[in-house]
């Protein structure tokens, strides 16, 4: 990635470099939109929300998203549920575990702001993006499939505007 | 001989390209199949239903990081992918298509395509171990145990065949099948057969190496980017492979009337592949101790009959 | 120019199984010498010992030794001990050896190459049928003693 | 020609390995390169004398070898729970 970045940055400089930059960028986001493959990973309530997600009736796949166990084969890290302290580190260590580019949405209200354990509560990470940075937030206590559908949606969309040179 | 070189050369690039795309199409077909028996429909949003599916995949494999981790045995963590996809590959050095279309016709074809197919062994074994991961240990562990052990009845269930041929020779075993198919002879030896292969290919419900809810990921867990796709591919090309060795030696190869021979012997692998996918989103995954027994206590003894069965039959006939 | 290639690369490998520290490499390297042997086996026109080889020696005792090497090692345990005060007198004995078996293979007259021609395939078939069927059982039987023998080596009771 | 001494060095290059390694599962991989040397010699006897008699003796030392390697790895596995070590030299239990 490092290399093909360094590649590009000299592709801009040519004449005509812009033309082909956009191109092969448009290409390459949206493979990378569209095969999301996400990490088998859950950690509350949300959870259940989200492998009904996954299940027949919502059906993630026609989005092209995947699940993978390992975090080294996954592009996307949905964090369904109460970051509690303890498991911070650990989500910390799997995010840091997937390859690059990578994403990360926060469903549900604890994993945005610690949601119904933001007072009082010695345990609840207040937000998952104390740990990890995140892409998408997707309110609701838990999100309906089809509001994780959106937020997949979303995300798509910003991956489109990224840029090869700058990221 | 330099004419005779690059026609080679040719052959193999052809077979390799065929092979690779059928690789594509299998993916995408085996996420249709399965969402299909789920109640689902599968990729639909990328080309007409999902068709680019793969191609967006691929690309999105060859971009992601490739991570070395630290403490890995870097040289044989680099080479057991190549190993795994390149043996994968090199049993359709003599794998026929139809008469005409192969690479090379070897007299001993089926031994060589068993010998080769052994060296898949060596490369998930070089994966679990270079990784210096536990899962990945374990995965390599199993699916080589499960791999040598299953040779055994794959073997025997195949060895009637050759008797009935005489010979080892591919195409010869299938010219020795005009007037009937020999499934119809060897309807056990058939399912043997398939069942072995289904577990040598580390296919569902013999994917115990692979078992997400108790190994991560098997053998590949420390892989990503473009190592993966190439234990990936590797991993469809097998599956194939063991469709057109199955359809080779019961089916009648490429023999049927009015369609070109080669129409025919893809008509039979898809079959066969779909049934391998049936199997696969049908029934749910064995443990591993009901692995081996079921390997050891139920298929050996049944090939072994059938194997005696079958020379009795020829020499009493 | 295959033979010399396969040749270059059975006695490199080989050397190196022999030397190298981490074992887990040197099974990797035998199996490598392997491969160069059943390649040499089908530029001797047995095609038949070359994928018995590859079949038998890749696909089971291989299998068996790395999974040896992996039951009694971890791979944080990078290096092998060799015995170094006993190398040099190994070293000069090879030595010794390899030149006296040179010395003897001078003073015998090798016959020359007899091109008659073999089916190696059909042949080795018939001879195993017919000339040799006593010891082939014979392997059979010794094959099923070991097989009891491994099992009641290694079982915990 | 050419084939004995490359099959003669071989065989050097694995009695080297065999006498100066301690831990027994190298031991037995340099036995195994001895046994492919011999075999080499056996097929190249084979094809210069256009008789079949090597090759079937090369199947047979291929059978022999894999029982050995059976029976071998069996007992270093043994010795492996009995002494957690496999060096050959360390493993006294049948000296006086």
């Amino acid at each position: 990635m490092d290399l093909a970045q360094d590649v590009f940055r000299y592709v801009e400089k040519m004449p005509g470099g812009n033309l082909i930059l956009t191109t092969t960028d448009s290409l390459f986001n949206w493979a990378k939109a569209n095969s999301l493959w996400y990490l088998l990973f859950g950690l509350k309530c949300c959870a259940i929300e989200m492998m009904a997600a996954g299940a027949s009736r919502y059906d993630l796949d026609r989005l092209g998203l995947m699940f993978r166990a390992s975090p080294r084969q996954t592009d996307l890290m949905i964090v369904a549920g109460t970051v509690t302290a303890k498991m911070a580190p650990r989500i910390r260590t799997l995010w840091e575990q997937m390859a690059e580019p990578r994403y990360v949405i926060a469903m549900g209200s604890c994993a945005i702001t610690g949601g119904a354990f933001f007072y009082d509560s010695y345990a609840a990470i207040k937000g998952v993006d104390e740990v990890i940075p995140v892409d998408v937030y997707i309110p609701g206590c838990p999100p309906r499939p089809e509001a994780l559908i959106e937020g997949i949606l979303k995300l798509q969309e910003k991956i489109k505007k990224e840029s090869l040179t700058k990221r | 001989m330099i004419i005779g070189l690059i026609i080679l050369l040719l052959k193999i690039a052809a077979v390799l390209v065929f092979i690779s795309l059928t690789v594509l199409f299998l993916v995408y077909a085996e996420r249709k199949v399965s969402a299909h028996f789920q109640v689902r429909y599968g990729p639909m949003r990328v080309g007409w239903h999902g068709g680019l599916q793969m191609i967006a995949d691929t690309i999105k494999l060859l971009l992601k990081e490739d991570i070395t981790p630290k403490d890995v045995d870097k040289l044989v963590f680099f080479i057991a992918p190549i190993l795994c996809f390149v043996s994968a590959y090199l049993a359709y050095l003599t794998l026929p298509f139809s008469p005409q279309i192969v690479v090379k016709n070897l007299n001993i074809g089926l031994l060589y395509i068993l010998g080769v197919t052994s060296l898949t062994v060596l490369s998930l074994m070089m994966a679990g171990w270079a990784s210096n991961n536990k899962y990945a240990l374990l995965g390599g562990f199993r699916s080589v145990a499960q791999i040598i052990s299953y040779e055994i009845p794959l073997v025997l269930s195949v060895l009637p065949v050759v008797m009935m041929a005489g010979s080892l020779n591919l195409i010869t075993i299938v010219e020795a099948q005009k007037s009937l198919p020999f499934i119809l002879v060897q309807p056990l030896g058939f399912l043997l057969y398939l069942t072995a292969a289904a577990a040598e290919a580390n296919r569902a419900p013999f994917d115990i190496p692979e078992a997400e809810q108790e190994l991560v990921a098997g053998y590949n867990v420390e892989y990503s980017g473009i190592k993966f796709s190439m234990f990936f591919l590797a991993e469809y090309v097998n599956m194939f492979t063991i469709c057109a060795l199955a359809a080779i030696l019961f089916l009648g190869g490429w023999q049927g009337p009015i369609l070109p021979p080669v129409i025919w012997f893809l008509i039979k692998v898809y079959l066969l592949v779909f049934v391998l996918m049936w199997v696969r989103w049908t029934f749910p995954r064995l443990r591993i101790d009901q692995l081996m027994s079921f390997c050891w206590k139920i298929l050996l003894p049944l090939a072994l009959a059938n194997f005696l069965i079958s020379g009795l039959w020829l020499v009493l006939k | 120019m295959i033979f010399y290639f396969l040749a270059v690369t059975l006695i490199l490998s080989a050397i190196l199984v022999v030397t190298l520290k981490n074992i887990f490499h040197c099974a990797l390297f035998l199996i490598v010498a392997i491969l160069a042997i059943a390649g040499l086996y089908f530029h001797l026109q047995a095609p038949f010992l070359g994928v018995v080889q590859l079949i038998i020696y890749i696909g089971a005792i291989m299998v068996l030794i790395l999974f040896a090497i992996m039951l009694t090692s971890r791979i944080s345990d990078r290096l092998l001990q060799t015995a170094s005060r006993q190398s040099i007198p190994a070293l000069l004995a090879v030595i010794v050896f390899i030149l006296l078996a040179l010395k003897s293979l001078d003073k015998t007259p090798l016959p020359a190459h007899i091109g008659k021609n073999f089916d190696p395939i059909l042949d080795l078939g018939r001879a195993l049928m017919t000339a040799y069927v006593l010891p082939f059982e014979v392997v059979s039987l010794l094959l099923l003693v070991a097989l009891v023998g491994a099992i009641a080596l290694a079982r915990k009771d | 020609m050419e084939i004995i001494v490359l099959s003669l060095i071989l065989f050097g290059i694995g009695l080297f390995g065999a006498l100066t390694r301690k831990n027994a599962i190298a031991i037995l991989m340099a036995i195994e390169l001895m046994l492919n040397a011999v075999n080499l010699n056996l097929a190249y006897f084979s094809h210069n004398l256009s008789n079949i008699s090597g090759q079937v003796f090369v199947l047979f030392i291929i059978a022999a070898a894999a029982a050995e390697a059976v029976i071998g790895l069996a007992i270093i596995i043994n010795l492996y729970r009995e002494f957690h070590k496999i060096d050959v030299e360390e493993i006294t239990l049948l000296k006086w």
